[in-house]
């Protein structure tokens, strides 16, 4: 799993004089300090980020081990990592100010080697990069990783494009009215109007506008309005409403096109079922299935956590599994006083109630893993994406957060 | 963190209005007219009398009228911790915190008069997470890009520092009907 | 409790305009934002400092209300505000980097008026200041309150001294083979040496030495080292050895004199008893009287928590008390389960082990409370001091951190 | 945090020696003569083979044998997080972190072959806490002003950058006796 460089050695001029000179120390065996390298980032690592601790832990779901740390710096809410499989580089978008939480304010994009996890440079860019808690849609990779965007917020809502081979900032458009960016193109992405359309832009290599289009309104942003969290497939991307009903965008067309179904049956409406929490739904590419947290709520429940996953085959347009989460409450709450396994672990699993998930995130090979956390626990949980089995979970992620990202 | 923390504080709310008002209006608004993108943005408030504030019906029992629970009729779209909790009110930001002139508002029903109040989440700024009565309702709320009932962005961006603290919810009016929504 | 100031108005313009043109909401009544200004700090106010959020947070013990926070800058491990008093002012050490956790460093001290809490001045300071997770004698301001005093580490052992009337750095003096900061004077503090001495300097306004004297060797370092929180009484700082010597040492002579006896008899020891904890120990100057927290251990349990606080009369030389801590673990779990109160909260406190407390404070009045925190729960109790009773707990203190701090 | 999470990790240990270290140990030399005051402080080994180190003895189970717990014997007088649930090891610092050069030592009796061996506890900088298998022993610990046997001290310090990471457990040698305390 791990490849070792760059040994360091001995720092063992610090032992104490005596010790050396009355010999009850013998200077054999001794192990030098390494410093570990990344593997290849796999299909079944993931990015964990904690608001609290303001960084992402890097994960392989498969043994449950941490592979790496990304701290951000003192902004408010940190930024997962962006993977670029082409540069082999993650770009964190991040804010820091002159003394801590005051002072003059600095953006900067630092750009990390993906094998050493070295950061490479920092590239300064304009001061007016937005922050939400989850920050979903607040920054993407365009098609090819040449252009990362960056959705601002203050004082104007734009998006900054900066040019990842130069390290350089490009320019930022405007985007007033729209919020999030999820990428079209090589230089092209969409973004969420508050009029109920989906904008797209197309820009040159300089930044300026060169296409500007949007579908005809197919959402309503006070009644039933979209989920920032958008799930790309292909060409597409799948947006779905508080109410339960899917949009499936469709980018090949110009304007692009729209194509909704309701998500939720009449019957589980009326037992107020509901899509709901911070990264609510995630794709799976080639099997085209979108998979959702679901809970029985109330309106203003949006955020609320789910028992359930439910899983929709985007081509038949229908549901076609429901996965019930395990009980991430008592494992964590075991975990918490070390009582893992055997007897009090069962009792705590029956009695503690269990919250469900509010985050989701998948991985794109041929063996998916579905990954499920509760932004308020220390814990996530890691299911066969095919068959919504519990495989395994993994522990002691951080504080809080509401985002989990698979690097490809 | 815990969560629903009971906590006993007077709640010590001041209604006193300040003379500097109008201009930083002014300054407000000439900032959002150049700043905020045309498309959808609203402009100063037309008609607002100027008078002092009408003191709210406040004899409410149970958490619904605990200031410091999140279950307090105010904080029904609030996402954060509680002012109250972190040396603040539910009107004021704690010492030596600042806050930015743009926010979110939702719309709650106050029980003791059965009736509905515009309410202003203004976020505190400048210092770190409070880390104290966490507290995240959503009724009403709406996505980022229906910017101003978006209780997730942080609104500490618009403030002198963008770190958040803690937010506070203020009435600024009684609303009609209660916000649309399914 | 609070005052109010700085009234800033209406912030009603980012009202939907279609809310305002249909005469949907009606703009009274109306609450303007207000900004809180801190009471004079009051006896029984504490700062309790967390490691993971990186600020201190200043509690009324009486009501348990927060009343403000001060935030660090990004370095690992906060220290508390030091409160002057004379200039009611702040002062706060801090380290941050230019990109976070990277770049250059810049080491300065922050000033913020106890009255309003804005930050008035950043002195930088030479980048050498130390760090520990406790940060137990690492920053002290010296009698009368104009000179603050920083211990470095990094590359040498050494004490910066900086003028809090002027702000600005003075000097530093070399205390090679030594560590932390005991006041003893406006222009002299005690630091622990190595070699089981207590050395004691004096400077000039310059920060030049006239007065480096030490006492005889009064602990083995190796053997029964003292632990580096000294408590201090008037002229007289007391420490405590990892096996419960006290050693009592008095600053009017020249060079100060030692007063050593044990605080455990022999049938305790032999049971195991020894202090242990992090900021183990606390006196009230007025009573003479040192609290120490105590468990029963093996060696190497030095930092362990312990389930008692055990009272010493400083002037007797004996121990006159011994209180039991209640059970915080109980307390914080119920807090975590929201299941305060009640049949499960009393099962809790029955099934739940206590670890007991680690870090202690006391306030300095005539109706003093004890303070007490396990560093790794998320409350801290409060008891009265001259009975050991259970007052009432604050809640929500943070998630990890080693120091309670009485501003006066 | 939890404590004493189990964690099931294959221990990952590197045992080659870089070409570059005495180098390396001559720019430490050169720095610690300087920097460290010359009151206490040691200079550099004056006798050690250069030659490949020696396996230990490993067959230890439970877990004193387990490098991800806290009970693992070479954490005899750690504290922090362990490198090895961080992406690094017991001998090796994670992905994109640096070191100090300076750094506290242990003294630790392994199960395996009743030895004691000389522990050094190096602090892997550079990035936030870890945050995982925090971990506090101090057999044989001392207090600061004993500053190489110190587990409090924040020995980023003497890094390139003070952020504290994790911590790591190198055996360095074998120590004839177990150090004096009680």
């Amino acid at each position: 799993m791990l490849r070792f460089i760059g040994l360091i050695g001995l720092l063992a001029w610090l032992l104490p004089a005596t010790a050396l000179a009355d010999s009850t120390t013998d200077l054999e065996p001794f192990e030098a300090l390494e410093f570990v390298e990344l593997e290849p980032i796999s299909p079944h690592s993931v990015w964990v980020t904690d608001v609290i601790f303001r960084q992402s832990l890097l994960f392989d779901a498969d043994s449950g081990e941490a592979l790496a740390t990304i701290g951000n710096a003192l902004g408010s809410f940190p930024k997962p990592p962006i993977f670029s499989s082409s540069r082999n580089e993650f770009y964190v978008p991040e804010a820091q100010r002159k003394w801590g939480h005051r002072g003059e304010r600095t953006d900067f994009v630092t750009v990390y080697d993906a094998k050493t996890l070295n950061a490479e440079a920092q590239i300064v860019i304009p001061t007016q990069s937005g922050e939400s808690a989850g920050n979903i849609g607040y920054a993407n990779l365009l098609d090819g990783g040449d252009t990362l965007a960056i959705y601002n917020q203050f004082p104007a809502q734009s998006v900054s494009l900066i040019d990842m081979g130069e390290r350089t900032f490009i320019d930022s458009i405007s985007t007033g009215g729209c919020a999030g960016i999820y990428p079209t193109g090589e230089l092209s992405f969409a973004t969420l109007c508050g009029d109920g359309t989906l904008r797209e832009v197309e820009v040159d290599a300089r930044g300026q506008l060169i296409r500007d289009e949007s579908t005809s309104a197919f959402f309503d942003a006070v009644n039933d309005p979209v989920m920032m969290n958008g799930s790309r497939v292909g060409d597409r991307w799948v947006f779905i409403s508080f109410s339960g009903v899917i949009h499936d965008v469709d980018f090949r067309a110009s304007p692009p096109t729209v194509r909704s179904w309701s998500g939720v049956s009449a019957p589980e409406k009326s037992e107020g079922w509901r899509p709901g929490g911070r990264q609510v739904s995630a794709a799976h590419q080639k099997l085209e299935r979108l998979y959702v947290l679901f809970h029985p709520g109330e309106s203003g429940s949006h955020k609320d956590p789910g028992p359930e996953v439910w899983v929709f085959d985007l081509e038949a347009g229908s549901r076609i599994d429901r996965f019930s989460l395990p009980n991430m409450d008592a494992s964590a709450i075991a975990g918490l006083l070390g009582l893992e396994g055997g007897f009090t672990g069962w009792l705590l699993e029956n009695i503690v109630p269990a919250t469900g998930g509010d985050t989701l995130a998948i991985t794109q090979d041929d063996e998916p893993l579905l990954l499920v956390r509760n932004s308020s626990l220390p814990i996530a949980a890691v299911l066969d994406a095919r068959t919504g089995e519990h495989l395994r979970n993994l522990t002691e992620i951080g504080i809080s957060g509401f985002r989990l990202t698979v690097p490809r | 963190m815990s969560r629903l923390d009971r906590w006993l504080e007077d709640s010590a709310r001041g209604l006193a209005r300040g003379a500097g008002r109008r201009s930083f209006l002014a300054r407000v608004g000439r900032f959002s007219l150049g700043a905020l993108g045309a498309s959808t943005l609203p402009l100063l408030p037309v008609a607002r009398a100027d008078n002092e504030s009408h003191a709210l019906p406040e004899d409410v029992d149970g958490p619904e009228g605990d200031p410091g629970d999140c279950n307090y009729w105010r904080h029904c779209a609030i996402d954060g911790f509680l002012c109250e909790c972190c040396g603040g009110s539910t009107t004021a930001c704690p010492p030596g915190t600042s806050s930015s002139p743009v926010t979110w508002v939702g719309t709650c029903l106050n029980p003791a008069d059965d009736t509905h109040y515009m309410i202003s989440y203004n976020d505190c700024c400048g210092k770190g997470y409070c880390g104290r009565c966490n507290c995240n309702r959503n009724e009403g709320e709406r996505p980022d890009y229906h910017w101003y009932r978006a209780n997730d962005i942080n609104w500490c961006g618009g403030a002198p520092s963008q770190s958040y603290h803690c937010s506070v919810a203020r009435v600024i009016g009684r609303a009609s009907e209660q916000q649309p929504e399914r």
